[in-house]
């Protein structure tokens, strides 16, 4: 399995990136030095501390902000080119849903925006609609829902189109425990059958670890890559795995990670 | 609120009005204040208020929100027949409410007629189509970077041009009928619509056009989708205040040559024969008209931008 | 010294020039007034000015008077510097109009605002409806662009104003052809002066307006006589700054013609025929009833001793 | 200076359509002109007639300019009443009557924007206020201002007030309204969660107005006092028509008397110059406050 | 302990209330006959599925919410008498930072409305950054921070002013385990020196069981409360407990219970 990952073509390929924004009292140093190549149909998890750059460097994947230098390639497009091509499907780590939509418009606006026929707008929304355990809410408006409800509204706006890659920014933050097993089992089965490439933000490690290729650990001040942690299983991944000496060391590693990026500082 | 304040502002408030009238008609405040006519007004006010700030406390259903301004109206009413009577002010100067009422119903057809001509014909095509053009010019501006940098600048220009300079040389191009009066209209009315327009467009906030991006959606789309109605409650503030200016954009424009039938030449014409009943019966259909087409925007904000804060959860 | 203020029916101009050289000439001063003199325009109603207390005596034509004063507006008439009218109706000779009878079914431009009495009244002369059945009356504005851009076939004019900007934007006199209403027997007083009834009850107040009337009227009569001059005057006191030199000298002889023949006292068959005439509105007439004691010589009296 | 070129291009544009325009819309009276006089008329002939006339329907560009120039430089240089010769602007100059528009102008945009906000906070903070008041400043908007002007101009003037105040206290009323409908909009739209932090707060009615409801209202504000400055602007020039005296309202009303249009199109421009420089003001006032208030550029 | 806990005086009442949301397409259920009472220095977890009304019943204890019947007491007073009396430090789920204010402008304002001092105000916003660990963020405005930066200054605005009820929903939701880790440290620090009332929603259930002295287990559809578990740690708790059999004990009860929750739909 791995082997077929590492011979798969390129979808990202970033080289040195940097990128600094320019704020009101100096300079900020958010990407330092950021190479990395995500083949297709990956799974790749981005984990840090708060502020270290996972978000940014999304944003500079989905060409929503543009490095100060460095090299980026989307399926050896530019970033800006790809977006055009609406290779992106991207939640957000706020919900972000528009407020004069209800729940199924939120769902059906990026299916309108690409052109979907009405019939399979609503079919797919349907669809999403029952994946995040949403049946019955489509009439909502946003602000009718609890938290976790619009975060996982969001989920099933961008799984509602077939993007080939999804960018996903701390999805299933705000959810329990059991909605999120149920979520991330449910995202691995779409990983599988699709092939898609994904980027995933997360904060708990076991997540990461259980559904990721790779792991990417960041740490801050200024943000850059310190570890990618290759993972050892195959596609299907049963939630028993969760339990195996392997997983563990894993996630020990990616903790030991984590720890040394928090002392960095 | 304090409860003891209410009444302290409100007696403020009137006091200061009713200073104010009073001053109109030459009465120093010392006199004033010996004069029991003052103390007969200010009782009234005083007691209008008091009842309207109780009924305002409780009402809920819609029917009594339109009580407390009817209440409110029928005050200032009262106020000022009552004003015109015991200070005898002429009729040349200030007819009272109850001459007003009594043209107004003698009138009937003749200002029909000249609401049929102002603000039907004249006001409401200048309305539409001076918001129209702002909208779309305000689109066309956002488009494009560079006319948004030449023409914004040139358009509040061309679009400060006063009412009064414009007027007669649109009277002069486009003749004396209700043409004119739209053309007039749609000058005085684009600049506002743009300006809520441009701003209400820059509104959608950057998560929301961010996801646009991501879902490569075009220009257009994200203006449909996104731009527009986010846009919406600044759109509407423009339609208001647009709305409004129509109304007095079609009577002044008027004045600078018109037909016999109009409510600008039957202001103009009356208030030069001294008789402002006539004159004050044009200007309660005014008021009425202009209170109409506001209520019916306001209407259509509600249904349209349910979602904004402003209007949800009240 | 004593106040007096006099508020104009118009604009700062030679129609006015009488009260300006009186007021430069000092002769004011010599009867001992300090008098200010507000200028009018288009959207001032003099009466309403008289009345709110904001002028004692004013500058009115007679028929918007007297409608004032049924509209219970005592006003009275205490002196009237122009014998003669100065309105007419300027029509464009390629319109097809040649004789009164020639209006039938055209565009006429009438101002309104108190001075269409004397037009409505000779159309009812004429028998001609104005309700755009016989002829379409527009409201026409401040200038005379409706007959130059031929909106109108015809356009109101005075005799010493708007006619010659007719002229000086091009057309020549044999293009046009008018119509005086003095010519036409419809003519009614113009420029008059006029106080609130009350005041006259009080003979200081009457001393007073003489004094002003005095001295008034020397200026008109120097008026008459220095047009040249007192058009200079009329422009050392326009605040506005519009008006040009030539137009104004112009206006100043013209006027002249106008005031020619008035001592200042009223004449009472003058005033008559304007009532008649007024009253003699067909269906809308501008009066209904026959004014009382709307003028008086009371000041006339004192002032010409 | 980014937008110096676009700014040119679209004046060169105006430019252009203005010349056709005023060939177009000229050409009429130099017809007839030339058939009066029995004259024919080649083209050549009549684009020169059509933008040199005295009383133009539409003043070619250049005629309004050189009486712009006329009335402000020329007039101050070399006028009697000039700058020059007398130490003070020429009542027959723009310079003039411009500052006295100017004046009232600013004057009565203090009042009339300070008095809708106030408005605006009561409607927002008093339901009796919101129900009543509101639909009568809507009514009061709706009465045409052009028709009472006289009046209250009439009305003040008796009692002595007269000069600024009067125009001022018109552009003022003129200028409320769009200040009252904007800042109500504004004061309501901080969203559920930020009003609902407040009240755990138990922050005061006043507290919340000026440090949420006040600040969340800035965009809406500065659009608002943009359309109430312009407003202000016509509501001076309308209120000098029955006052006479200087100001360009006054001037646009004499040069109408007389059918002057170049002269009424110089003064056009120079209170449109004059909003222009009200508009901008105001616009570089939002863009400092919004830098200080930390919104994205 | 326990015992003390359950002598101490109640703070919040809450019997048999009801809450319903009049939508347009008709009225939803959000508390259902939900009955607790809390004590003065308790520490109680919120736990359940996502839309159970955990935030509708802290919003009813804020006084945020009208209950549609039953009885709420806060302090012996009426919700909204607590409000006035500002007994209240709130964390909401989403950062809900104002725009126009810096981090440090947002965390004064709390402290402004209320009155504190200005060199009281400077230095309590010093100390909460840096319990929040954002030292040199203070300058910055909300949009230039990552996500879970936000969600920490929001927490160190609720700090700032020494509430005595602290309620808190989600406020580690975007944290990485780390910083978790220590900010729960410190939660548990401040509670413990200072014996405040904590409402505290969260989706972790180690977190809850970490934590609190009792765990509330709500179901939703219509949101009630399905468990209630006392814990039998005292006040000082350190790291490793989360080892202990007891702790797993409790979590798996948890577990169940949320479970439960989930099938009961
Ligand atoms: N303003 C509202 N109008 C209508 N329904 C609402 C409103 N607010 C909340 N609800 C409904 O009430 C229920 C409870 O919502 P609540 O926000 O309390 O859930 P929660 O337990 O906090 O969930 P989460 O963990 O996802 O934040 C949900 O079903 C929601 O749809
Ligand atoms: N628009 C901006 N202007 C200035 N600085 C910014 C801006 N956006 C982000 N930053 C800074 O860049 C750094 C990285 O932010 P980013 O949002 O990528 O963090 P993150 O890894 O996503 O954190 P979290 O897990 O908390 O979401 C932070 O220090 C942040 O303060
Ligand atoms: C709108 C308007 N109304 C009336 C007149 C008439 N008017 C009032 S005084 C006077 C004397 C001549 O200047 C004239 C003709 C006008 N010109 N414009
Ligand atoms: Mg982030
Ligand atoms: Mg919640």
């Amino acid at each position: 399995m791995k082997d077929t990952l590492s011979l798969a073509e390129p979808v990202i390929e970033a080289e040195g990136l940097n990128l600094i924004f320019q704020a009101a009292d100096g300079p900020v140093q958010a990407l330092r030095d950021v190479s990395l190549t995500i083949r297709k149909g990956e799974f790749v998890s981005f984990i840090g501390p708060s502020g270290c750059g996972k978000t940014t460097f999304l944003r500079c994947i989905a060409a929503l902000e543009k490095p100060s230098s460095g090299r980026l390639t989307v399926n050896g497009l530019s970033p800006e080119a790809a977006r055009q091509s609406r290779a992106y499907g991207y939640v957000f780590q706020a919900a972000g849903l528009y407020p004069w939509r209800t729940i199924a418009g939120n769902i059906r606006l990026p299916l309108e925006i690409m052109g979907f026929s009405r019939a399979d707008q609503a079919e797919r929304v349907q669809r999403v609609l029952e994946l995040v355990d949403l049946q019955g809410f489509g009439k909502k408006f946003p602000w009718q829902l609890s938290g976790g409800m619009q975060q996982r509204a969001s989920i099933a706006r961008a799984l509602a189109f077939d993007a080939d890659i999804l960018l996903m920014d701390e999805p299933f933050g705000a959810l329990d425990e059991i909605v999120r097993d149920r979520l991330n089992e449910e995202l691995l089965k779409l990983w599988a059958a699709t092939g898609k490439t994904v980027g995933f933000v997360t904060h708990s490690i076991p997540e990461a670890v259980y559904l990721s290729t790779r792991i990417v650990v960041m740490s801050p001040r200024p943000g850059r890559i310190t570890d990618v942690i290759e993972s050892p299983f195959g596609r299907e991944r049963p939630l028993e795995i969760r339990d195996s000496p392997e997983f563990l060391a894993i996630a020990n590693r990616v903790r030991e990670g984590l720890r040394a990026g928090h002392i960095d500082e | 609120m304090r409860a003891w304040l209410k009444p302290v502002i409100y007696g403020a408030g009137g006091s200061l009005l009713l200073l104010g009238l009073a001053a109109l008609f030459r009465e120093g405040p010392r006199n004033l204040l010996a004069d029991g006519r003052f103390w007969l007004l200010f009782a009234i006010w005083g007691a209008a208020w008091a009842v309207n700030a109780k009924i305002a406390d409780c009402a809920l259903r819609s029917a009594t929100r339109g009580g407390v301004a009817l209440l409110f109206g029928a005050t200032l009413l009262l106020l000022w027949e009552v004003t015109v009577r015991v200070y005898q002010i002429s009729p040349v100067i200030l007819p009272a409410p109850s001459a007003v009422a009594a043209q107004f119903v003698a009138s009937g057809p003749i200002l029909w007629a000249d609401f049929v001509q102002t603000i039907l014909k004249g006001a409401l095509s200048g309305w539409v189509i001076g918001c129209s053009v702002a909208l779309l010019t305000a689109v066309l501006i956002d488009r494009s970077p560079f006319l948004q940098r030449g023409l914004l600048p040139v358009g509040n220009f061309v679009a400060a041009l006063p009412i009064v300079g414009i007027a007669p040389i649109l009277v002069m191009w486009f003749g004396f009928d209700w043409h004119s009066k739209a053309a007039v209209v749609v000058v005085m009315v684009f600049f506002p619509m743009l300006v809520n327009c441009v701003e209400g467009l820059k509104a959608a906030d950057p998560m929301q056009r961010d996801l646009m991006q991501t879902w490569g959606a075009g220009w257009g789309q994200s203006l449909l989708k996104l731009r527009l109605p986010a846009a919406m409650p600044f759109i509407f503030n423009g339609l208001k205040i647009a709305g409004t200016l129509a109304l007095i954009g079609a009577i002044v424009a008027e004045f600078f040559g018109s037909p016999v039938v109009g409510m600008g030449f039957r202001i103009s014409a009356e208030a030069g024969r001294m008789r402002l009943d006539m004159v004050w019966a044009e200007i309660l259909v005014a008021a009425l008209a202009g209170t109409a087409l506001y209520g019916a925007i306001a209407l259509a904000e509600k249904r349209v931008t349910f979602w904004h804060p402003s209007q949800r959860g009240r | 010294a004593e106040d007096v203020t006099l508020q104009l029916k118009w604009v700062t101009q030679a129609q006015f020039a009488g009260y300006f050289v009186a007021l430069d000439k000092g002769f004011y001063e010599e009867e001992g007034l300090n008098v200010t003199i507000k200028p009018g325009g288009p959207d001032v109603a003099p009466v309403q000015v008289l009345m709110g207390g904001g002028a004692d005596v004013m500058v009115d034509w007679l028929p918007s008077a007297l409608a004032a004063r049924e509209q219970g507006a005592p006003v009275v008439n205490i002196a009237q510097p122009f014998k003669s009218s100065g309105m007419m109706l300027t029509c464009l000779k390629e319109s097809g109009v040649a004789t009164p009878a020639d209006f039938k079914g055209k565009t006429l431009g009438v101002w309104f605002g108190g001075n269409e009495y004397p037009f409505l009244n000779w159309m009812s002369r004429l028998n001609l409806k104005t309700d755009g059945s016989d002829v379409t009356v527009l409201k026409q504005g401040f200038n005379v662009d409706p007959l130059l851009q031929k909106q109108a076939a015809c356009i109101s004019t005075m005799t010493y104003n708007e006619y010659w900007q007719v002229i000086d934007a091009g057309v020549k006199p044999e293009d046009l052809i008018t119509f005086k209403y003095e010519d036409e027997g419809v003519a009614t007083l113009e420029d008059g002066l006029y106080v609130i009834e009350d005041k006259l009850k009080d003979p200081a107040f009457v001393e007073k307006m003489a004094k002003f009337v005095r001295a008034s009227m020397k200026g008109w009569k120097y008026a008459e006589e220095h047009p040249d001059e007192a058009a200079e005057m009329v422009l050392e006191n326009d605040e506005t700054g519009a008006q040009t030199e030539e137009h104004q000298k112009r206006m100043a002889r013209e006027v002249a013609k106008l005031t020619a023949g008035s001592n200042g006292a009223l004449i009472e068959a003058d005033y008559d025929r304007t009532v008649a005439a007024l009253m003699a509105g067909g269906s809308d007439p501008v009066i209904t009833k026959k004014p009382e004691g709307a003028w008086t010589h009371a000041v006339t009296d004192l002032a010409l001793k | 200076m980014r937008a110096l070129v676009p700014v040119l291009t679209v004046v060169a544009a105006i430019l252009a359509l203005w010349y056709l325009a005023a060939i177009w819309l000229n050409a009429d009276w130099a017809r007839d002109q030339a058939q009066r006089a029995g004259a024919d008329l080649p083209f050549s002939e009549l684009v020169s007639q059509t933008l040199s006339q005295e009383r133009p329907k539409l003043p070619a560009p250049h005629q309004v300019a050189q009486e712009f120039h006329k009335l402000t430089w020329e007039e101050e240089t070399e006028g009697r009443r000039g700058f020059v010769k007398s130490g003070s602007f020429s009542n027959r100059g723009l310079i003039h009557h411009a500052l006295a528009t100017l004046t009232a102008t600013a004057f009565g945009f203090v009042i009339g924007s300070g008095f809708g906000i106030l408005l605006a906070v009561g409607i927002v903070h008093n339901r009796a206020m919101d129900l009543s008041v509101m639909p009568w400043a809507i009514a009061s908007q709706t009465v045409p201002i052009v028709a009472i002007a006289p009046m209250i101009i009439v009305v003040l003037n008796s009692v002595g007030v007269a000069g600024l105040i009067p125009k001022a206290i018109i552009a003022a009323y003129l200028s409320f309204f769009p200040v009252v409908v904007g800042m109500v909009k504004g004061l309501r739209s901080p969203d559920a969660m930020q009003t609902d932090l407040l009240r755990t707060w138990n922050a005061s009615g006043f507290q919340a107005l000026m440090r949420l409801r006040l600040p969340s209202s800035v965009p809406f504000l500065f659009a608002s006092l943009k359309v109430g400055i312009a407003a202000a602007l016509v509501g001076t020039i309308v209120a000098e028509l029955p006052v006479g005296g200087a100001g360009l309202g006054t001037r646009l009303l004499a040069g109408s008397y007389y059918g002057q249009t170049i002269q009424i199109w110089a003064t056009l421009i120079a209170a449109a110059l004059l909003a222009l420089l009200m508009v901008g003001a105001v616009g570089l006032v939002q863009r400092l406050t919004l830098k200080r208030m930390g919104f994205r550029a």
